[in-house]
């Protein structure tokens, strides 16, 4: 049943995801939705931030890899899926230089 | 094996009897075009109509400053023209100017294409150019907006009544013009090479025009969405830019210029895709060191996003940052540096010839070498102090604008009409125009830099006495500078009716764009080819025509 | 073929043969060589696209950042105000709907029609219960005046009615309007991208009963659906730094 | 020359008198910026003539007429290395360079008399210590060390000398400073470089640098009465500041005398040099910055007190230096204006950092 198209381009293989890898991602994202609504209940200081942003790391890639399939892709396009976030890194970092070392605390 | 190349008579060269130009007619058939070609002439007339108004514009300016008050107009009506002038000749001229028109006409048949990836997205690119420019014209024609080309907050949010919002909308879709063309840019390249077009097998203009497509996707974003933020703070009278609501006006310089900074990297680096190709022609060698050059295209789209604060020097960024920004701006610099001697290599042992796109480009080698280096002075932290927010910038970026892209961009016209549209232009008129262009540049911008370190502070209506004979100078030149543009917009032309039909490879070029009719067909090639030999080969070339020569005679 | 004999004149064109040799799928686009390569650079122009959104929403999250941190109390009391159910019902909602859209590219990719509406149709549904809670939460900050430019009223920051928040100073309140404006810019540049894609949902489904994408050309429900994963991604990190983040503190 | 028309000769002499082609140099930074420019150009003009020359030789020397075959040559790694680490070489020796020069300009030795700026759509108003005011225009003594400390009251502006090579951007909500040392005396430009809106041409004037004996009559004559201090003394009453920051035990706010330049603890544990930045901000935002032990209680006086107002509580606040009553205070506040005149020059407390990271 895998549609398999016969044209010779390089690397263009079509992989299909089968619906059990897309359930279990989903239930693991809703599972996380939860465990990450749960401790911001709690108190954890600045860990508070650290935990939730991890999750939502972890979940965003777990879309990235499998709902958007890349996992299954081409090195071409997990290249351009770094760029971009090297590109945001580095609007947010090389800007926080500024706001880092200006007068303490306020600008 | 010789490399020298000839080719059949060019004056029996006949137009083809098909062409994209003639394979439909009607106006319907050139606005619902997905063809890349006509797009890419759409492109030409609206840029160029577009920097018409910039350069009368630019005029207005330079009359205004003929006398130290402001005689001539209001400040407020002079704040209007030079803004309306920066807007324009950036956002609507430049940015477009190589890489709508030239680019878009050449890269897919460079890489051996029928067409770039997207052929509709290529099309809404140009009628979202087309919207944009409607609303910055009407924003001029509702009365003008005066916030200057960067729209410096809290000024442009707080302070003014002009049409703020209008211009920031006609940007906004321009800007989304720019990052289609960039998108389908790079899944050109990426995607759509023919058999045998490896990476480095690519001519360099394509390696230009990748890494500006690089900048065009990542960069401009950012641009929009300061300027939507811009223009809800101006409607409903938020704070993130004002610092009385606890806003931080320098948040608005970091997002404006974390584009506009890469951005003229998107102003130069088409300009010196032009000249590899051009300069490679016409000493019919292969240029200098190619990879070095191509890679150094890709590293300054890379470390272009590295420098924005540099704007920013000294309006109150952490001096810390300040240092490490202006580090960085002296290792961007460097890969244009490298160019330009390779380049200067390339002549070396080339058997060269004067043709106008070569006057061009070593009117680009000096201009830009100079604007290039004026860059470095402002890079410099403590001399940026005096210099910035005078006439040094402005002399600074209209030599590396105006002298290098602008030079390179008539340079790429010159040499590509012919396969535009299978006509000639003019050559010794052209070449006047070459001349005078150089010589009006040179008197209009060089007195600037001398006004610069006078102090003579940018965006003024009024200037005192003293700095008046330098202006007269600048204001002389620009006459003579408009006189240099004048020409090609009327001996281009006429040569599409008079012009001495071309030929196919007028130039005995070594792209594949050359090895097809002139001008080509809609589907660019009867059949896609295959590449097997490095770009700039002459020995390839010179093998073809004889082969040619030998099969027609 | 050798590059040397790459038509050049009118006559070697009329030697060569114009038309395509073999037989080919309708879809495929002229300039196209295969549908291989039609696929890969369809799906690497979306790819492309997408970096420039996540350019697009880096501006404003890099706002977001700074502003929380010089206004920490002021963001930690607004963010106090969001009503967390909400939130995460609406993740969850998101996150179904990115599951039924994954489903209807599998069911575009193993060509059953009937499947592939269902799974659009339920997408539009989830997407739309988004908006639709969404628009509740609105409509909750119109109520209570804390709409940014909108009669803004930081009484609820300066007094809190809830006895356990620790109430602002005055002028922290006033900072309050900030995270409001991050918090209506970010989740209304997000609902934006929703509405359009729910309309471009609409349309698919418009196709796909007429067969469309279920005959090879899944190229446009892949795209979309990278499009809708994006955007779900867009959210997933909204929902921790717009209501999660230093709840309560 | 005779038959040249008067017309014209008259325009070319009107011409010849104003044709400046170098600023002044007046002040003690300007040499150092004019070594770095003419390094610079130095460079520049090196880099030119590198490039002229090779292009012209080559393109005289292999033009097709002299040489007619191209000799096909792939490139040289040992070239491409040449002028990549030679440029960089050049290029990193500015950076260098002018980084020293950047710190000279904006931070002024701590013996440096302090002069308030403020910018305004479309004027400079000049707040000398001793309450001399002047609009578009500064006075300043020569050889002595000076900072200026500047602020908008709306949008960006940019205050520049010129002659002195120095120039600082006056920001909306913050202090900057910029420092320099003026040599000659004379009359120079004053210019507003940021383009500030309609008059941005018109926000001009002049700085006039004189001998110090000039400099002390001129602040003499021209004083107000009442230093900036002093002036900050009545509005700390007015705006009803001593009703919490009495200096008594009991106070609400905090004692402020002697806090100029301490290290503040705050509640979030983290410190803070009170330095004018953070007196500013605390009159406008006191719950940014709530030192440690008290109750963010402080009201803000956004939008009640100007930009003029702020420097004078700033200032005054840095003049209380002992633990006295504030009460006490206000009823000594008659000093002489000549007294009050005299308190600019080199005596005032250094303005440590008021940009400083
Ligand atoms: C096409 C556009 C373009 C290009 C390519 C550049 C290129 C560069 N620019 Fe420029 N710039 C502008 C357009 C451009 N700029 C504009 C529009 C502004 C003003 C915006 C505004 O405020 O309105 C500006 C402003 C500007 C500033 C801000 C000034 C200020 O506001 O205070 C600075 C500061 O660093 C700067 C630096 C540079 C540098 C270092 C380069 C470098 O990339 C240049 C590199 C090139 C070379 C260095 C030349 C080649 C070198 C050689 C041949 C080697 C020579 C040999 C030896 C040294 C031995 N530019
Ligand atoms: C691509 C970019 C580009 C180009 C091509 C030009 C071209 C020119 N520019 Fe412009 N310029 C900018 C980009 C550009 N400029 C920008 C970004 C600014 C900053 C704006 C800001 O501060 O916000 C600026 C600012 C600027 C100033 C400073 C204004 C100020 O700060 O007060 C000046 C002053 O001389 C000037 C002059 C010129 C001149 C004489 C030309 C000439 O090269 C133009 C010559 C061309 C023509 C004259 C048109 C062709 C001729 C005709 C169509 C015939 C008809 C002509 C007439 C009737 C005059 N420009
Ligand atoms: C209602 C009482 C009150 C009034 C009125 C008041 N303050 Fe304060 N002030 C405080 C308190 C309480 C603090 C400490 C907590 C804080 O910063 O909010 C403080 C802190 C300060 C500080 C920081 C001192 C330090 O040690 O860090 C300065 C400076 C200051 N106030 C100046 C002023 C000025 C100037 C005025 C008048 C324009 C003023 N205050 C009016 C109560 C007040
Ligand atoms: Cu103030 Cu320009
Ligand atoms: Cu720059």
């Amino acid at each position: 049943m895998t549609e398999k198209t016969q044209e010779t381009h390089q690397d263009a293989e079509v992989h299909v995801v089968k619906p059990p890898v897309y359930l279990a991602i989903f239930l693991a994202l809703l599972a996380l939705t939860a465990l990450t609504t749960g401790i911001s209940f709690i108190d954890l200081g600045v860990f508070n931030a650290v935990i939730a942003l991890a999750i939502a790391c972890f979940k965003a890639s777990l879309v990235v890899l499998f709902f958007m399939h890349l996992h299954y892709s081409s090195r071409l396009l997990k290249l351009t899926v770094a760029a971009g976030i090297f590109t945001f890194l580095l609007l947010i970092s090389l800007t926080m230089t500024d706001y880092i070392s200006r007068a303490w605390g306020m600008f | 094996m010789s490399t020298i190349v000839s080719l059949p008579d060019q004056a029996t060269a006949k137009l083809p009897a098909k062409s994209f130009l003639n394979q439909e007619y009607g106006l319907k058939s050139w606005l619902l075009t997905g063809d890349h070609k006509r797009i890419a002439i759409l492109y030409l007339i609206s840029i160029s109509f577009f920097f018409v108004i910039g350069g009368v514009l630019a005029g207005l300016i330079r009359l205004e400053l003929l006398t130290p008050p402001s005689d001539l107009m209001a400040t407020d009506t002079y704040n209007k023209v030079f803004s309306m002038h920066g807007i324009i000749m950036i956002f609507l001229f430049l940015v477009p100017s190589v890489p709508a028109t030239i680019g878009n006409f050449l890269i897919p048949l460079m890489v051996g294409a029928r067409d770039l990836a997207f052929p509709k997205i290529n099309l809404l690119s140009w009628y979202l150019y087309v919207a944009g420019g409607i609303f910055v014209l009407s924003a001029m024609v509702l009365g003008g907006v005066d916030t200057g080309w960067t729209f410096t907050t809290p000024l442009s949010t707080h302070y003014l009544n002009t049409h703020v919002v209008t211009a920031a909308m006609g940007i906004f879709l321009a800007g989304f013009s720019s990052i289609f063309t960039g998108l389908n840019f790079i899944v050109t390249v990426h995607r759509m090479r023919c058999p045998g077009m490896t990476w480095f097998r690519l001519p360099l203009f394509v390696w230009g025009h990748y890494a500006t497509s690089i900048i065009m996707i990542l960069g401009t974003p950012v641009l929009a969405i300061t300027l939507v933020l811009v223009a809800l703070e101006r409607t409903m009278s938020i704070g993130v830019f004002d610092p009385t609501k606890g806003g931080d006006p320098l948040l608005f310089q970091h997002l404006f210029w974390f584009y506009s900074h890469p951005a003229v990297y998107i102003m130069i680096l088409p300009g010196m895709a032009v000249i590899s190709e051009v300069i490679s022609t016409f000493s019919r060698k292969r240029v200098f060191g190619y990879t070095a050059v191509a890679f150094s295209s890709v590293a300054i789209a890379v470390f272009g996003f590295l420098v924005w604060e540099h704007h920013m020097f000294i309006m109150g960024v952490s001096q810390y940052s300040a240092l490490v920004f202006s580090l960085m701006t002296m290792l961007v610099a460097v890969p244009s540096a490298i160019k330009i001697f390779n380049w200067s290599m390339t002549l070396y042992k080339g058997s060269i010839t004067f043709e106008t796109p070569m006057l061009y480009a070593f009117g680009f080698l000096g201009l830009f070498t100079i604007g290039g280096l004026t860059g470095i002075f402002l890079a410099t932290l403590g001399m940026d102090i005096h210099l910035t927010e005078t006439y040094f910038i402005v002399a600074h970026f209209h030599f590396v604008m105006v002298g290098g892209m602008l030079m390179a961009y008539l340079a790429g016209v010159h040499f590509w009409w012919p396969k535009m549209t299978g006509r000639m232009y003019p050559e010794a008129i052209s070449k006047t125009a070459a001349v005078i262009t150089f010589i009006g540049f040179i008197v209009t911008f060089f007195p600037q830099f001398l006004l610069g370190y006078l102090g003579m502070p940018r965006r003024y209506a009024a200037y005192p006495a003293d700095f008046q004979v330098l202006n007269v100078f600048s204001t002389a030149g620009a006459s003579i500078l408009g006189i240099g543009y004048l020409l090609p917009m009327l001996y281009l032309p006429w040569s599409l009716i008079y012009g001495k039909i071309a030929g196919n490879n007028p130039w005995q070029a070594t792209g594949l764009e050359w090895q097809i009719q002139s001008p080509p067909l809609t589907e660019n090639f009867a059949e896609i080819p295959i590449m097997d030999h490095e770009a700039y080969d002459y020995e390839w070339l010179a093998n073809k025509t004889q082969h040619e020569v030998q099969t027609v005679g | 073929m050798d590059s040397q004999s790459i038509a050049t004149t009118p006559e070697e064109l009329d030697r060569s043969v114009l038309p395509h040799a073999h037989e080919h799928p309708a879809f495929l686009r002229h300039h196209f060589e295969d549908v291989g390569q039609q696929r890969e650079a369809a799906s690497f122009g979306m790819w492309v696209f997408l970096l420039t959104e996540v350019m697009f929403f880096g501006g404003l999250f890099c706002a977001y950042l700074i502003f929380r941190n010089w206004y920490h109390p002021a963001f930690v009391a607004g963010s106090n105000t969001l009503d967390i159910t909400l939130g995460t019902t609406n993740t969850a909602v998101l996150i179904c709907s990115s599951f039924t859209m994954a489903m209807a590219v599998y069911s575009a990719e193993i060509r059953r029609r009937g499947q592939l509406i269902l799974f659009l149709v339920l997408t539009i549904v989830l997407g739309s219960a988004f908006l639709g809670i969404k628009a509740v939460e609105y409509h909750q900050k119109y109520v209570d005046h804390h709409i940014p430019g909108l009669d803004f009223s930081i009484q609820e920051f300066v007094h809190p009615s809830n006895p356990k928040a620790i109430p602002l100073a005055p002028d922290m309140a006033e900072k309050t309007q900030l995270y409001f404006f991050l918090y209506f810019a970010m989740t209304g540049m997000h609902a934006l991208h929703m509405i359009i894609g729910i309309a471009l949902l609409f349309i698919m489904v418009a196709r796909a009963s007429k067969g469309a994408y279920t005959e090879g050309h899944v190229i446009p429900v892949e795209n979309f659906g990278l499009y809708w994963h994006f955007v779900d991604i867009v959210w997933i990190f909204l929902f921790p730094l717009l209501y999660l983040i230093s709840r309560y503190r | 020359m005779s038959h040249i028309s008067p017309v014209l000769w008259e325009f070319l002499v009107h011409w010849l008198k104003n044709f400046a082609i170098f600023p002044p140099e007046a002040s003690t930074i300007a040499p150092y910026a004019d070594a770095l420019y003419f390094a610079l150009v130095g460079m520049t003009v090196t880099g030119l003539l590198l490039v002229m020359t090779m292009v012209l030789v080559f393109a005289i020397r292999y033009r097709q007429e002299r040489h007619p075959e191209a000799v096909q040559i792939e490139g040289s790694t040992l070239l491409e290395a040449t002028w990549t680490l030679i440029p960089l070489g050049i290029f990193l020796v500015f950076f260098v360079w002018g980084a020293l020069l950047y710190f000279r300009v904006f931070n002024a030795p701590p013996n440096s008399m302090n002069i308030y700026v403020v910018g305004k759509q479309w004027m400079w108003k000049v707040e000398h210590q001793g309450g001399q005011h002047e609009i578009n225009a500064l006075h300043i003594p020569e050889g002595v060390p000076i900072q200026v400390t500047l602020i908008s009251q709306d949008v960006f502006h940019s205050f520049s000398i010129p002659a002195f090579r120095v120039k600082r951007e006056a920001i909306p909500g913050r202090y900057t400073t910029v420092y320099f040392q003026a040599t000659t005396p004379g009359k120079y430009h004053l210019f507003c470089t940021q383009y500030c809106g309609t008059n941005h041409s018109q926000m001009i004037g002049w700085v006039y640098v004189m001998t110090p004996a000039d400099y002390r009559a001129w602040a003499a004559e021209n004083t107000s009465g009442a230093s900036l201090a002093q002036n900050g003394e009545r509005l700390f009453a007015s705006m009803g500041c001593n009703a919490c920051h009495s200096g008594n035990a009991s106070a609400r706010g905090p004692n402020l005398a002697n806090v100029y330049n301490t290290r503040i603890r705050l509640t979030d544990g983290s410190t803070v040099v009170a330095n004018e930045a953070y007196i500013r901000e605390t009159i406008l935002n006191p719950s940014t910055q709530v030192p440690a032990g008290y109750a963010p209680i402080m009201p803000t006086y956004q939008g009640q007190i100007s930009e003029d107002g702020l420097i004078d509580l700033v200032e005054y606040i840095k003049t209380l230096d002992s633990n006295y009553r504030i009460q006490q205070t206000l009823n000594k506040s008659e000093l002489s204006s000549a007294q009050a005149s005299t308190v600019g020059v080199g005596k005032t407390p250094p303005p440590q950092g008021a940009a400083k990271p």
